[in-house]
């Protein structure tokens, strides 16, 4: 495990606790493995107490006294209000009641300029270059719920103009593209990498930079990003506080499994 | 047959009179987590080709199938095997080469698609997948679906909402019902006529249990019926839905099975290494399934020190403290 | 409100403020068990008016709102309560002489109404009603339907089947979603949150209490989170869909809840026998709800002696032996 | 109690008995209260041990050591091999490979010389002079299933030309009548009355006479019947035996709940 002092942390630790703020306290918080799903304990751990943590495999509310290290681990079965099956919990989120209430985390192998993500192939479809898992559950999030939270490494090459093929929708193309498409209004509301926090513009829906890293140029975040987007918001992104990162490391993720 | 009072046999026999070549399968479980493995490998074991399978996120079966040739055309929403392979090996280099047919679509797709084939419809709406490629592209072609008549000839049919402004919904993707040829799932406990009951999560396998036509229940304990009956608000799946009930313990093994046993981190990690490359891979084959009679020698073969390990803390039901890392 | 860690509240304070006058109602259990009867007498008492009321099957709830007049609407699919009344009798009365409004639909066809409006999808299809007046003749006007924006423009849509012959279904009704504005459950066990426990049988409750905006949950015991939690498997409604938790023992009494007591059949044959004379009626209101301070009060009425009867033998659920003729 | 010794018996223990042994061995039962429980629980114990009775609450296979008085009765929970739901009963039916095994057995307040059933109202359906339950679960498993059984009082203003109200389909308008409705091949099979059989041609779907219970004529039940049928076919049906007798009243209803 490398050096970690107070001062000290890594982009990792960094991204988790940018979502983790992004949770409001009474948010229902879907997420997948890794990374998300430290978002999320952090986040009921530090700034919303009131928040509920699920999973597409039917979990609500489990106790997660270990890291799982999928959303099938037997780790989210311990100690839950319920466990059902993936129908019901993919209905929490369509469900227009419940639906409104939930903020998915997700991540991506390509992204576009109005958050639209690809998590399916590179290439052509038939027959790819990369193939990766598929959509599981994250078409379904991202077609369901209030407001979607998007981790990405910021790369150019996962930034880009047009993707190879489109799993889960964000914005569509523009401000009435969900509306015409026959989505619900909800979307994604911040997309955050390893150097800064992006966000969508409110009459545009194309993303913009609201925040860089420590010692990260916004020029910089330009040069990883495949299409122009707007610099002038961007503002210096507080780093993780010491409380954040001693939840963090001591009661999410005390293994490293995923933050090593 | 499923009206029989006694279903129990082996899982050879099962496997070679319920799994033909060329049917239509669906498996249980999700990921890493109670897929029937003692029944994959079974099924590999027995040379099965041309299987088309169905799957929502299946994770290690579906790759251990499809590694080993049983498998020519595959539905799918998620093939990963959480941490121990964000995308499954076999599957991806099986996609890559062309060798494999694959399908899209989404979780809940798959879930309601189950969903529909045990209800009886052809069909169920959902808001899921709109705008997307997983509407505009297919990977079965037109001439396919026309050609096979266990295929729907769509894909997915977006319709308005008949019911106007009705649920705020003015359009609706239709996924067509799935009704396998078979089913094999993986319970805790099941009785001899087929009752059967999950513990912890359920997954989308009652779905699945209701949609087939013929269902194989692999469980950890046989226990009497009455034992079940004392308690039928816990049980999933009645004795009505199942053709054939065989008692393997440890058979989601090396996948975990709540309140029995854990993952086994040691073993999956290995598959992932094996699973990279060509020579080490049928090295696994040969050893790991082909060399080996049946699930129970697999077990055997597996030192009981390091089973020890992966025995679930029956209150939490996983292997607290289970050293998981080393990738 | 949902999201609040304590929703332990009165039956008094959760009528007078989710369950406001013509507002969309539906109650859960079935004829003659695990009705909230309780809740349902204090909406008496409360002198709730124009309620538009879903039902699939649930009998002496129904009865009981209809016959106080505080049901202007009803969509149902059966109005029985057993053989203690084949038809309830004031849901009768109320038709035939013109005072109710009613809309016929099937109980499967309610029930997946009501899954509809939990899954979020303004309908779900299913092939029962083809070729019947439950297709062709509307309770609810063309104008009435227009008119109220709670009640969807069209009772039932009947469609081709989009994928041709798959599912081997050429048509298919569809059903559309009930969302109402509050649903009432009465449960074995809940937590202060409002996670739930239904023991035996749940009917269309969980459906229920997923399609609604509010719910309001009333219990025969209320337990600790710890408690809940140590078997999640047999909880089926997570904290996150409910707003009000009432702690009510006896509260679906006069019917049964399993496990707990058995229904009253001296109650039931009573409330037949007074539903059928007006005057009678007016006394049984009377005597038995508006005198009545709340439902604590009606137990502690009803002989204790004769309650002793209806307490359910622990290992069959209900009262072995009780006497249930005297029709 | 009536006396009722062997060869005594009543027509609810006729019809009881007639409708057991239309159950076949291994059929699964679906049934409602009253009579036609008492059918599905004398098949099970007398002529198809093997049969499943189950109620669209969502019981299935109750041991059934007391007689409910309702489908929903708290007695139909103990036992069984499953306590589902109506979502879970009613699929059962509407799935092919179940549903084609379920035999249902209906009542109603009106029926057709195709078997359709009216359990709704008499009259006008706004304003009915004799308004009933509804149809419940009946057009539902009248929609799904392959063979129901139909309990009838006979009576002419019971067995009409057209039904006040069609709540549940039998063979619809003849012998391509569901097939051009949508619905399902299957259909009624047997109309058992306190007079005798009547069944379903297989050319022409119309009802005829079966069987006549001892002592009654075939032209009594065509007086009893609101439209023509064929008689020729009638023969004189075997009375229940001691046997059957027994285990209907002393096993299914002890306590005389429905018999008497």
């Amino acid at each position: 495990m490398a050096d970690k002092d107070n001062q000290d942390y890594s982009s990792k630790e960094m991204m988790a606790i940018a979502a983790a703020r992004e949770v409001k306290n009474g948010d229902i918080v879907f997420c997948g493995t890794g990374i998300s799903m430290l978002a999320a304990m952090a986040a009921k751990n530090i700034n919303a107490p009131l928040s509920t943590i699920f999973f597409e495999t039917g979990a609500i509310d489990a106790k997660l006294e270990e890291l799982p290290l999928a959303v099938a681990d037997s780790r989210v079965m311990y100690g839950t209000a319920v466990n059902g099956g993936l129908a019901e919990a993919f209905a929490t989120m369509q469900n227009r009641f419940t639906g409104s209430r939930v903020v998915g985390i997700l991540g991506a192998a390509q992204i576009d300029i109005y958050g639209n993500l690809n998590s399916t192939a590179i290439g052509d479809y038939q027959q790819p270059d990369v193939r990766f898992s598929g959509s599981g559950g994250a078409c379904d999030v991202a077609s369901f719920v209030n407001r979607t939270i998007i981790f990405m490494q910021h790369e150019k090459r996962k930034f880009v103009k047009k993707l190879d093929y489109f799993t889960s929708p964000g914005w569509i193309d523009g401000p009435s593209g969900r509306q015409k498409t026959g989505l619900g209004p909800g979307g994604p509301e911040a997309v955050i990498t390893n150097l800064g926090i992006l966000r969508f513009d409110q009459t545009s829906r194309k993303m913009y930079l609201a925040a860089c890293y420590p010692g990260i140029t916004p020029e910089k975040i330009q040069q990883e990003t495949g299409f122009a987007i707007d610099l002038s918001r961007a503002v210096e992104f507080s780093p993780p506080t010491i409380k954040e990162l001693k939840i963090l490391r001591e009661r999410c993720d005390p293994q490293g499994l995923i933050l090593n | 047959m499923k009206s029989a009072p006694d279903k129990v046999t082996t899982l050879k026999n099962a496997v070679s009179s319920l799994v033909p070549d060329g049917c239509h399968l669906s498996i249980g479980g999700f990921t890493i987590n109670r897929n029937p493995m003692a029944a994959v490998y079974e099924i590999i074991r027995q040379r099965k080709k041309d299987l088309h399978l169905y799957a929502h996120s299946n994770g290690q079966g579906v790759d251990e199938l499809i590694g080993a040739g049983c498998v020519k055309r595959l539905e799918i929403a998620y093939a990963g095997s959480g941490r121990f392979a964000p995308t499954c090996v076999r599957f991806r280099k099986a996609i890559e080469s062309g060798q494999l047919k694959v399908e899209d679509y989404s979780n809940y797709q798959m879930t309601l698609r189950f969903m529909a084939g045990a209800m009886g419809v052809p069909f169920l709406p959902t808001r899921s997948g709109l705008g997307t490629d997983i509407i505009k592209k297919w990977g079965f072609s037109e001439e396919l679906r026309q050609a096979e008549t266990k295929i729907p000839e769509q894909k997915l049919v977006t319709i308005n909402n008949p019911f106007g402004s009705w649920g705020e919904a003015p359009k609706l993707v239709l996924v067509p019902a799935i009704n396998p040829d078979v089913t094999i799932i993986h319970v805790q406990q099941a009785d001899k006529r087929g009752t059967a009951r999950i513990q912890g999560l359920t997954f989308a396998d009652v779905e699945q249990a209701k949609a087939c036509r013929h269902l194989i229940i692999t469980c950890e304990e046989l226990v009497t019926e009455e034992f079940l009956r004392k308690e039928p608000d816990r049980n999933q799946i009645p004795f009505i839905n199942v053709d054939a009930v065989i008692h393997i313990p440890w058979g989601a093994y090396p996948t975990a099975c709540f309140r029995h046993y854990d993952y086994d981190p040691v073993y999956l990690n290995d598959y992932r290494i094996a699973a990279g490359d060509e020579s080490r891979y049928q090295t696994y084959l040969k050893e790991k399934i082909f060399d080996i009679k049946d699930h129970q020698e697999l077990i055997k073969q597996t030192a009981s020190e390091h089973l020890k390990d992966l025995i679930a803390n029956p209150e939490t039901g996983y292997a607290n403290g289970l050293e998981r890392g080393g990738e």
